[in-house]
């Protein structure tokens, strides 16, 4: 099948549902600009005109709040923010207003929205550029909460959010912005609040998200080389969550390992666990575990970032700790080479 | 034709004081429960400025929203229950005072955060001309909320992109007990402010409401035709405490003597001498539009008591539309 | 001992700060008015003068970095939002800048302000005046989050939240405010992140928060009659947590119930419960348990939030059953006619 | 005393280009890995208004923040040691370039956030006032940030409390790639809407650094004896790409000849001749000025290269101040 990258896949997904749908629309500070948010919204303007691609300004509150007004009459906006850390300043639109209208006013409203994020890691993005704050989003009652790893799901996705009903949050991971995957042609859509089994195995049920995913991918490999094989639950929606997927797994593994792109307080990974103890208690054969950021902000320099993030070889060792062996990640993965701090060869800084 | 917009005027004047005098009566009953925050005093606006407005145009409103509500012809009943929680309120009970909507009538909705439907006005309005209607989008909010960022950031995006919105301060003086010189710099209007964004702004007397009506067709014209936004200010007076039933010129945020000046100037007796000085109307015809309004509004109580609680069983269902 | 109620130990922390201290100072929508948010800031003003304490506008990002900027130059502000909602719109002030200053610039800057939100249930406050979001400030790191129960814990908790070096969200309940204990004259200092043991016993821990603990300790006494005792412990801050505490007493019982005033999704009691798992699991004779609020904004009819608030009567059936027992809450407790919907026969809404 | 003040807003110019033009040369060694955006062309906002501070005023400052540190009197050593992530950088490598401090000479510190450090200066002027100092505050932003409600607010705020903060925005008519056509109202000005808000404004060409100083120091002084807060907006031009060491003209979104039309207007070199021609300075003298500016900035990039970086252990208890 035809490969796409990450970021084609999400251009491609604007393009179907704006021609789908005359009502759909696509701001954000850059969209329209040479870069196009990375490649996502190249094109668009050309394609749709400036009164559906627009840029705005640096105004995250009411800008938000303009979306929602937009989307009560009938509107499917798609706003970006080039960095998550921007959206807390849309922080009360989203939450007071966006998440609340359907319910508050006896479901009268629907609130078409999805607000793009982008987060990352590595290359300096540093405290404030690179926040991974999906469990803010996951607490508030009326949101959706996005996060595909694979081309594929990117595409597949964001016409579910862009065409979902309710007021959607889709984090993009930069470091997944340049991979590949088969990617079909046309209109298709995910699902969201299934996840997607990415590996089959006895051993253990690793629940992963976004970028992560890739990690553990990674790891995984060198983990059968010692044969161990794992559940990978690549959750895609960290708000429905896939509880079904989740719980059947463990009961099959009876070990549980999350993975979170965030810190771990407060964070879905904490609930999976507490839902998991709930749920599958007696299949349980040993502790449940977290795979998070230390509680602490993002670090800039990369001598920092390097033990800051978590990477296959911390899965492989947590991994190979909850099941008694005793293998050494760090030993076993030869990076090549490849500064930590970059997804690939083709990312050169500074975004 | 300008009798009949008198005397509608008139009745939507009425209708929102008999309402909100009703609840303050009713209010210690302490069935309606939940935070509400009357309009008497304020109805000079709520009326003059929706009678200006079409049916198929827009409204939001703000923490203090009856008044806007029901001057844009929505259904009192539905009101009243939405206040007394009831199922057959205009929120199905989950609203409160504070989110009131009638959609049938454009009252897309009111919020409790200061400031907070600014910018969905907006974005309506931004639908509106997407999908080429001539419909005006009007916001009202009071003088506290101009001191939100989100309200500066929304009339620069409405100006740059010549969107069709009517803004609509009212003020009051006050934001809860605290008086503009604590907010705001001296001596500094607020239409003049917002003017230096590079909106069209006018002002004028709150409490005619004729002066409202006049001053507000004058912008809903323009903005359909010019397709451009434009914000009007309008002086008037909150009666009551700032949320709740009572008055609270004893707790000492502000004077008897300013209370008194501005219920001389209370907007349904002005507007009703008006009209008997101009004929438009005589005694006996005022007579009988009050008696009518009040059977209306002891009916919608009637029904907003009678109608049943809702049932939690289920609502978690409707956290999302499906 | 000499008793205070919530709001006056509020009140009479502090006048203690402001004399102890000129750089304290007070701020915030009404702080100077008649009511003196619920009786808290009452006299402070007459007391201290308009320099030190004063009403600002309506203008909560801005305000919230003015403290930040001064609190840079030595000033040590309170801010107070009543309604914690309020907040949602100075995120990007708080998480961006106050919770990142000290450790992103290599520790030379300190941020001692402290954020009082208040939080509440009940009379109609409904969607976007009740929200409880305490599990996002613990999502962010930098943060301090308190929530104190008693007056007594109240006026040493706000204390010391005022002479902490750095940011903290005071969280207080509405529905405290009226309640009284023992509260000593002068100055003292509960530490942050330390929690309180309120009652022991051998069959379970409950670990709770704020306005929750009230309903605990009625539960603990009908479940006395029943003979069954557990350790309740009040955790007072939300982040630090005191784990220590935690884990010793679930190690003793081996049962873990968690009580939160907000939702549980991506909330510090999932935490809890992911926490005790890594490091109690040995000691785990059954599954933890989590009681929260529902996945849905608040409803405003009190037919409505009769259903969706979480009382005594519930914590008797979830300890009732994680201890195969069979009691019934809604039996044994007598409300004795009171609405569910009010605190005390003191409270007469609207706020 | 105009004399020394002039060399010493040249050596500031110089001082500026040369650390930025280095970081550009130096920049796709890889070495300084995070984001990092320059202010070549726009050095003469910071240098004059920078000259007309006290050592003990305060400044606060953006993403584009090396000018300002600079100008401030920021040690370029801790400020390059920072871009490069060493242990040496002045924000111990955990902020990187848009995160830099020097309390030593009240440079407070400059953040990502647009807008972010702008009620942060209103913070440290309230913090003033209270403390009876006559520190004045600065802050300097671009011009998008006034698109941030913030600003707004912060402004109403600072005005109706008269706190001694001046505000400084640099026009450089860009947002990253947007064009102020798409963010702000034609045909209105930035200083003329602020200065509705209630503020004491004023407006230069920011290319020509003396009358930066000149209006700077006419501010800094009605700040002081005023005791108000001041907003001043300069036009400028950034040379190179937002964010990174290359030139972009050849991507689209501004010409070639506009920059060009900007590169004449060359702040430095402005100034150069300025001085020359007035004979503060003569050409031997800029000479060896620019030598000893050149060999410090050159040691300051040796001293970052050659330091270590910092390390991971114990840093998870540098989050909170104890
Ligand atoms: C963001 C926010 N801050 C504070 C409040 C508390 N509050 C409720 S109503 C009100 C007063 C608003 O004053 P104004 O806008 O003048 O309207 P008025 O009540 O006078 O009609 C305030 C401050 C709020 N609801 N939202
Ligand atoms: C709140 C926020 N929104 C968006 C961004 C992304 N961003 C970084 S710099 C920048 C341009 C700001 O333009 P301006 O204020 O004019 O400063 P300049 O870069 O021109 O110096 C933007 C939009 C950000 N950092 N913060
Ligand atoms: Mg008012
Ligand atoms: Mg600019």
């Amino acid at each position: 099948m035809r490969k796409l990258k990450f970021s084609q896949a999400i251009n491609e997904a604007f393009e179907i549902a704006m021609q789908i749908n005359p009502n759909v629309i696509c701001y954000g500070l850059g969209v329209d600009d040479p870069k196009g948010v990375f490649g996502t919204t190249l094109g668009l303007k050309e394609k749709f005109g400036k009164d559906r691609v627009f840029d705005t300004p640096a105004s995250e509150n009411a800008m938000t709040g303009i979306a929602i007004g937009a989307s009560l009459n009938g509107i499917r906006p798609v706003m970006t923010h080039q960095r998550l850390d921007f959206s807390l300043l849309s922080m009360d639109q989203i939450i007071n207003n966006a998440a609340k209208f359907h319910f508050m006013f006896g479901g009268q409203h629907t609130v078409p929205i999805t607000i793009r994020m982008i987060t990352g890691r590595g290359w300096g993005q540093g405290p404030t550029h690179s926040q991974n704050l999906q469990s803010i989003f996951a607490h508030i009652p009326g949101l959706k909460v996005v996060m595909p790893t694979t081309a594929y799901d990117a595409k597949g996705l964001l016409l579910s959010s862009i065409f979902d009903d309710n007021p959607v949050i889709f984090i993009e991971h930069r470091w997944l912005h340049n991979l590949e995957s088969d990617v079909p042609e046309g209109d298709y859509r995910i699902e969201i609040g299934k996840s997607k089994k990415i590996s089959d195995g006895f051993d253990l049920t690793i629940v992963s998200m976004s970028y992560m995913t890739v990690e553990a991918i990674h790891a995984l490999e060198i983990l059968k080389k010692s044969d161990i094989h794992c559940d990978l639950i690549d959750i895609r929606s960290v708000k429905p969550m896939d509880w079904t997927t989740i719980f059947h797994s463990v009961k099959k593994t009876g070990r549980l390992l999350t993975l979170d792109t965030g810190v771990g307080q407060g964070s879905v990974s904490s609930d999976i666990i507490a839902e998991v103890c709930h749920n599958c208690w007696s299949s349980l054969k040993a502790q449940p575990e977290r795979l998070s950021l230390p509680d602490m902000p993002t670090p800039t320099s990369p001598s920092l970032t390097k033990h800051f993030y978590r990477r296959s070889e911390d899965i492989i060792n947590i991994v190979s700790k909850m099941l008694g062996k005793d293998l050494d990640g760090y030993a076993l993965i030869d990076r090549d080479g490849l500064p930590h701090d970059v997804p690939g060869d083709w990312f050169k800084g500074p975004f | 034709m300008e009798h009949t917009l008198k005397i509608n005027l008139f009745k939507k004047l009425f209708k929102i004081r008999t309402v909100e005098e009703t609840i303050a009566d009713k209010y210690t009953e302490w069935e309606m429960r939940c935070p509400t925050h009357l309009s008497t005093g304020q109805e000079g606006v709520a009326a003059g400025v929706c009678q200006a407005l079409e049916d198929d145009d827009f409204v939001f409103s703000s923490h203090r929203s009856h008044a806007h509500y029901i001057a844009k012809g929505g259904d009192i009943r539905k009101m009243i229950a939405e206040i007394y929680g009831k199922s057959t309120g205009c929120s199905a009970g989950r609203g409160g005072s504070m989110h009131l909507i009638d959609k049938s009538v454009g009252f897309l909705g009111s919020t409790s955060i200061v400031g907070g439907t600014i910018p969905l006005a907006a974005g309506v309005a931004l639908s509106v001309k997407l999908k080429n209607s001539s419909q005006v989008t009007c916001t009202f909010f009071g003088d506290a909320a101009v001191e939100e960022g989100v309200f500066y950031e929304t009339i620069n995006y409405a100006v740059t992109n010549k969107l069709p919105v009517l803004f609509i301060c009212e003020n009051n003086l006050y934001s809860v007990y605290s008086p503009l010189s604590v907010r705001q710099p001296e001596n500094r209007n607020i239409f003049e402010m917002v003017e230096g964004i590079g909106i069209s702004v006018d002002h004028g007397n709150g409490n005619d409401p004729w002066e409202v009506f006049e001053k507000s067709r004058n912008a809903v014209g323009k903005i359909r035709e010019l397709q451009i936004p434009i914000f009007l200010e309008f002086s008037t007076y909150r009666w009551r405490e700032h949320c709740g039933p009572f008055f609270d010129n004893d707790i000492g945020y502000r004077t008897e003597t300013e209370f008194l000046h501005w219920k001389e100037k209370d907007p349904l007796q002005f507007f009703e001498n008006m009209l008997l000085e101009q004929r438009v109307i005589d005694e006996s015809q005022i007579q009988s539009i009050k008696a009518g309004i009040i059977d209306e509004v002891n009916e919608a109580f009637q029904f907003a008591h009678d109608s049943d609680f809702p049932d939690f069983t289920g609502i978690q269902n409707s956290v999302y539309h499906s």
